[in-house]
């Protein structure tokens, strides 16, 4: 998998984020506007990190709910920028060969003709390596 | 005054009538935007990985040919916007970035985040002033109740973003008020449309928008103003139930000075 | 002394403190664990005013290889006025050394005040590295006493 | 150098504190090769009788002239061990602290390294007494007077506690009145008590005691002299009414034609007239005239207040006026405010006036306030049905939006709050998000969960991340419940924010002019976070309430109390001893230039003709004298002097290099 390095160790490494700033206010949770189709909730990431449960995490749904709106991290009193967090899960996936939540064969039938390109250029960005 | 400018991907495409009721626009307000050569797209999303470097480099490259020429960039996306300010922030701030883009660019003299990037509406409140562009109206949208839609991208994170009050923002209803027309407040206009979620889950981006539509209607809107391709895609999902037509900020500039028709003659 | 193994170096740091924010500030630090490289040694003074600059060329002629002046916030002097003194007599200092070869990385000053046990720590922490960084301090050293 | 030293080096253990990083008995061991050295020694504690005795006992049998105390930081011993050696018989600036402890022991986990820079300080501390010399302090007067800088509760009873030992106190408050935050509340926890009810008397009493003189709507403008003995401005600010004349009778307010002008008291929820006493029960019941808003000020025209007034008290020509008195003891009692909600517009408080502060919500909850004490929404005066509180709104946040520490009192007037909502109002529902419910304190927690068993207040563990106005004036608050792990959506009609305070505004100008302490939440700094918590580190100034850190009343009302003690303790002695490290000329090389006197912050210094032997060579030469009762011993002069003839006894030039060399050795 990695070299050496644990997943949770990856994971905090791509982020940036130091888990332990939270104070586990859960205002993150309170923000977010794709909390219904979580099933690891933005405040839940920094403990599942904390308990060295990456196993989780890269495989939660959750990671390809985020939408990178920024309002946790605007809303966070701790600056722990849980939505970092959450996209270094996502990058430890996606960096994986065959982890791939898009795959190119789905997207014509993605497309509608008023579909800007930036749609597609971000959900690459997002979803594929 | 000339300013260097990053188009982006979609402003040639699905979003021509941003870009060119723009550049009509800053030719009534007598500044000129100077598209930038060969520019590649920002990628539509900050690379959030500390460790990334390849998915900035057509950023900086913007921002480098901004610099050479001496201009401010200005830009239109709220995506793009977001993404090149970001990373002009990291070649400012972020040492170990700087280094590592710079060893990449292979520049004669390295960059470093001198240039300054402004969006379009920075470049009417902050260089033209919306006084000035008051002055400036010849058809004022007299009566029109318009919602300004913000989204995410211009405002958060508000530290590097520097762009208004993230929660309570008041640069567009300032515009609204500069074009003739009445602004109308209303508390989600900073809430996500979706974004990049409704290419496989249109219903998700579908709910959020609906909620931000019937905020709007509620409090009166008869109209929404966006300045972001994606976004307006999004808010169209919704469109039917709600009934409320969402343009791009620069169409309704172009209708208040008086230069709307000229570009659809063109 | 020449066919001495060469060790990894480790400088020699003056800290001058004032009594009432700096020297307490350094307490703070020590009382809540806040650990900084023991090359820095602390001399207390009663403000850093009390600071000659005779004292930081005698520091780096006996061998020091940096030296920090730390006193209270401006505003905050409980003299009222003497971190202002400081300020502009160690200004003109630094630049003269500067001048003279003696980095400025090598000299600092810093306010810190009695209730900045972490700003203490972090201060010296950075103040070590930078000196570490720029090695051993030849520049002013007595030539004399090296073989 | 008088004569060659006979120095004894005392390290301490400090039971496990120094020794677990430190090996003292080497310390000891070089000590003993240092020049001048005698004696070294280890031991437990140092600072114990036994510790003591051992430092006597070494002193009288090796005839020790100086001595080295290896141990924690001079802040905490240097007087014991200046004691201990004074009483064995030699001065007691004889005596020189290595602080091995705070600056070696606790930061250097590495025995190796601790023990070396432990040697290297103890070297130091050596060479340092190596050039001491007995010191005598002199004695300066003390002012039998304090001065009390805040008329909040904590001021107030500060001066009663003050003013009752006999000593004259003046109290400085810049609002009209006397009486501060507590009488904006409506209730107190956890008694439910009523706040005016517990606290009018006691603005009575104060501005009835013959000790005390009230001095409001004045600021304290300059400070100068130091402990026993500081010398106070104070600007009386034209109140445009004497005081002498007005009875109170309060027709000018009621006559006044300028009525709407946002009541300070009320939090800008009601309205004033522009001559005014903030609230019914404000002492002195004298009103004041904000000239900014007065019409006659404004425009020349009106004047009816002074047609109305008949006392003939209203005075438009008044002047400020400066009082110059000494004190011998300061107390600064400057209190809090809330933080400004500029930057937390995600809770709506700048677009829904039925967001409000808890603060504003006391005033709307009081019989005097806004709403006459209905519970009432400030837009439409519609009775709420849901009232929704939000915990922690830029308490425990290290943004820069934010304040990084508790504010401790919130999470028991949020209790309060909801308990009196809930008993006065059953109907309405009351929800809490809370963090954590912190209540630390003499019947709190009971309190806190008869809010929650006896009342039914919902507590809510999570916060809410948006309050978004709706087009028919609700307010529909989105948050989490972190232990049901769902996003909640309710409807409210009224939020409560539970705003961080911070110290009131104007704390940083007056800590500049006590030259106090001050941290970087702008609290008053402490001279001893544990043993001296109601000491400011600069002495003869004492701290009191919420000015040194977030305090609920009755520990105001204690620190208040102690913050007095101290103060009494300095006016009962006649005569203080003064710091003998002072300033001193040598006359042999004193120029007469003046530089030194220019840069004397005190005036300590002086100019005398004086004769002088310069090596056999009698002369009438112009030398710096310094006054050493008013030198404080900054030290500015012996930098500034260019031909070296200023030094500072305790830190001479020689001592300060000496230890220079041995750090560098």
């Amino acid at each position: 998998m990695s070299y050496g390095k644990s997943q949770t160790e990856e994971i905090k490494e791509i982020s940036g984020v130091n888990p332990y700033k939270c104070m586990k206010c859960g205002k993150c949770s309170a923000t977010c506007p794709s909390f219904d189709e979580m099933d690891i909730k933005p405040h839940q990431f920094v403990s599942y990190v904390l308990n060295d449960d990456a196993e989780s995490l890269v495989n939660s749904k959750s990671l390809w709910k985020c939408l990178s709106c920024f309002a946790c991290v605007e809303r966070c009193p701790r600056d722990v920028k849980p939505g970092k967090l959450i996209d270094g899960a996502r990058q430890v996936v996606v960096r994986q060969r065959g982890a791939d939540y898009l795959v190119p064969e789905e997207i014509p039938e993605c497309l509608d003709p008023e579909l800007p390109q930036q749609l597609l250029v971000s959900a690459f960005r997002r979803y594929r390596r | 005054m000339k300013y260097s400018y990053y188009p982006g991907c979609t402003l040639k495409t699905k979003a021509k009538e941003l870009d060119v009721y723009a550049r009509a626009s800053a030719e009534a307000l007598g500044f000129e935007l100077e598209e930038i050569a060969e520019w590649q797209c920002c990628g539509g999303v900050y690379p959030l990985g500390a460790d990334e470097i390849a998915s900035k480099l057509s950023s900086v490259r913007a921002l480098n040919a901004a610099k050479e020429k001496g201009q401010d960039l200005v830009t239109l996306c709220s995506a793009c916007h977001h993404v090149i300010k970001r990373v002009n922030d990291d070649m400012k701030n972020v040492d170990d970035i700087q280094t590592r883009a710079n060893n990449y660019m292979e520049l004669d003299v390295p960059y470093k985040g001198e240039t300054e990037v402004l969006h379009y509406l920075e470049v009417l409140r902050d260089r033209i002033g919306f006084d000035t562009l008051k002055e400036k109206i010849v058809n004022p949208l007299k009566g029109r109740k318009i919602g300004a839609y913000y989204g995410c991208l211009l405002l958060r994170p508000s530290g590097l973003m520097a762009f208004d009050n993230p929660e309570n923002p008041s640069i567009i209803e300032e515009f609204i008020r500069a074009i003739g027309a009445e602004p109308v407040v209303y508390p989600y206009r900073n809430e996500c449309c979706g974004g990049y979620i409704s290419l496989k889950e249109q219903n998700l981006a579908r709910n959020m928008t609906a909620k931000i539509m019937d905020s709007a209607a509620g409090f009166g809107a008869e109209l929404l103003i966006t300045a972001c391709p994606l976004c307006l895609y999004n808010l169209n999902l919704c469109r039917n139930k709600a009934g409320i037509p969402v343009y791009y900020f620069t169409e309704l500039l172009a209708e208040a000075l008086g230069v709307k028709r000229e570009v659809r003659a063109s | 002394m020449s066919i001495e193994a060469k060790t990894e170096f480790k400088p020699k740091i003056v800290a001058f403190c004032c009594n009432w924010c700096s020297y307490a500030g350094a307490d703070l630090a020590g009382s809540s664990r806040l650990g900084y490289p023991a090359d820095v040694k602390i001399i207390r003074v009663p403000c850093s005013c009390r600071v000659n600059p005779m004292f930081i060329l005698r520091a780096f002629e006996k061998g020091a290889d940096g030296v920090i002046i730390c006193g209270c916030h401006p505003g905050d002097c409980h003299y009222s006025t003497g971190n202002y003194y400081a300020r502009r007599r160690m200004t003109l200092l630094f630049s003269m050394l500067d001048y003279l070869g003696i980095e400025q990385g090598r000299t600092r000053v810093e306010w810190v005040s009695a209730a900045e046990g972490v700003k203490f720590s972090t201060t010296m922490n950075e103040f070590v590295e930078k000196v570490t960084s720029l090695g051993e301090n030849i520049r002013l050293g007595d030539l004399r006493c090296r073989s | 150098m008088s004569r060659v030293q006979r120095i004894g080096v005392f390290v301490c253990h400090c039971g496990s504190n120094i020794a677990a990083t430190v090996d003292v008995t080497k310390v000891a061991e070089m000590a003993r090769l240092e020049q001048g050295v005698v004696h070294a020694e280890e031991y437990q504690y140092m600072c114990s009788e036994a510790g003591q005795a051992k430092i006597a006992e070494a002193i009288k049998e090796k005839d020790l002239t100086g001595i080295v105390v290896c141990s924690c930081s001079p802040r905490m011993h240097e007087t014991t061990f200046r004691n201990a050696v004074e009483r064995a018989g030699i001065n007691p600036y004889m005596v020189e602290i290595a602080n091995i402890r705070e600056h070696c022991s606790w930061i250097h986990k590495n025995k190796a390294e601790g023990t070396e820079k432990a040697i290297i300080l103890a070297k130091a501390a050596i060479a340092k007494v190596n050039l001491n010399a007995p010191l005598k302090p002199g004695e300066s007067r003390v002012t039998k007077r304090a001065l009390v800088i805040g008329g909040g509760i904590a001021g107030i009873q500060t001066a009663l506690d003050i003013a009752e030992a006999g000593y004259k106190v003046d109290i400085v408050e810049k609002t009209p009145s006397i009486g501060g935050r507590m009488s904006q509340l409506d209730k107190t926890f956890p008694t439910l008590d009523c706040s005016a009810c517990i606290l009018t008397p006691k603005m009575v009493e104060a501005s009835a005691h013959e000790n005390i003189r009230i001095f409001t709507y004045s600021e304290v403008e300059q400070v100068s002299g130091f402990v026993g003995d500081f010398t106070v401005d104070i600007r009386k600010k034209a109140r445009s009414v004497d005081m002498d004349k007005c009875t109170g009778c309060g027709v000018c307010s009621e006559k006044c034609p300028a009525k709407k002008n946002a009541s300070e008291f009320n939090r800008g929820l009601g309205n004033r007239s522009a001559i005014y006493t903030p609230f019914a029960q404000a002492i002195p019941n004298v009103p004041v005239i904000d000239r900014e808003n007065c019409i006659k000020f404004k425009t020349g025209k009106c004047g009816v207040c002074s047609k109305v007034c008949q006392a003939g008290a209203v005075d438009y020509e008044q002047q400020d006026e400066i009082i110059t008195e000494k004190y011998g003891a300061i107390v600064a009692a400057t209190g809090f405010d809330t933080i400004k909600l500029d930057d937390f517009d995600e809770y709506a408080y700048s677009q829904s006036k039925d967001v409000i502060t808890s603060l504003e919500l006391e005033r709307v909850m009081n019989a005097a306030g806004p709403t006459a004490g209905h519970l009432e929404r400030l837009s439409d005066g519609k009775a709420p049905r849901n009232i929704v509180f939000i915990q922690c709104v830029g308490s425990r946040d290290c943004t820069n939006r934010g304040k990084p520490y508790c504010s401790k009192i919130c999470c028991m007037y949020t209790a309060k709050h909801a308990m009196l909502i809930r008993d006065k109002y059953p109907d309405v529902k009351v929800t809490v998000f809370y963090i954590d419910v912190r209540t630390p304190g003499k019947n709190f927690d009971e309190f806190y969960r008869r809010a929650v068993e006896d009342y039914g207040v919902n507590y809510v563990k999570g916060q809410v991340g948006k309050v978004a106005p709706q087009p028919d004036g609700s307010l529909m608050v989105q948050g989490v419940d972190m232990l049901d792990n769902k996003q909640i959506r309710m409807e409210a009609d009224m939020v409560v924010l539970a705003t961080a305070i911070e110290p009131e505004a104007g704390v940083r100008k007056i800590a500049t002019m006590l030259t106090a302490s001050i941290d970087n939440n702008n609290f008053l700094t402490e001279a001893h976070p544990k043993l001296r918590p109601v000491e400011s580190p600069t002495a003869g100034v004492f701290l009191s309430g919420v000015c040194q850190g977030p305090k609920d009343i009755p520990e105001t009302v204690a620190q208040a109390g102690a913050a007095a003690v101290k103060a009494i303790g300095l006016l009962a002695k006649n005569k203080l001893l003064t710091n003998p490290c002072t300033a001193t000329t040598d006359e042999l090389l004193c120029n007469g230039c003046s530089a030194c006197e220019n840069v004397c912050p005190y005036g300590a210094i002086t100019y005398e003709d004086r004769e002088v032997n310069d090596h056999g060579i009698r002369e009438v030469r112009r030398i710096a004298a310094v006054n050493n009762a008013l030198c404080q011993g900054c030290g500015a002069c012996t930098v500034t002097c260019p031909s070296g003839a200023m030094d500072l006894q305790g830190f001479s030039n020689r001592q300060i290099i000496a230890e220079v060399d041995a750090i560098c050795r």
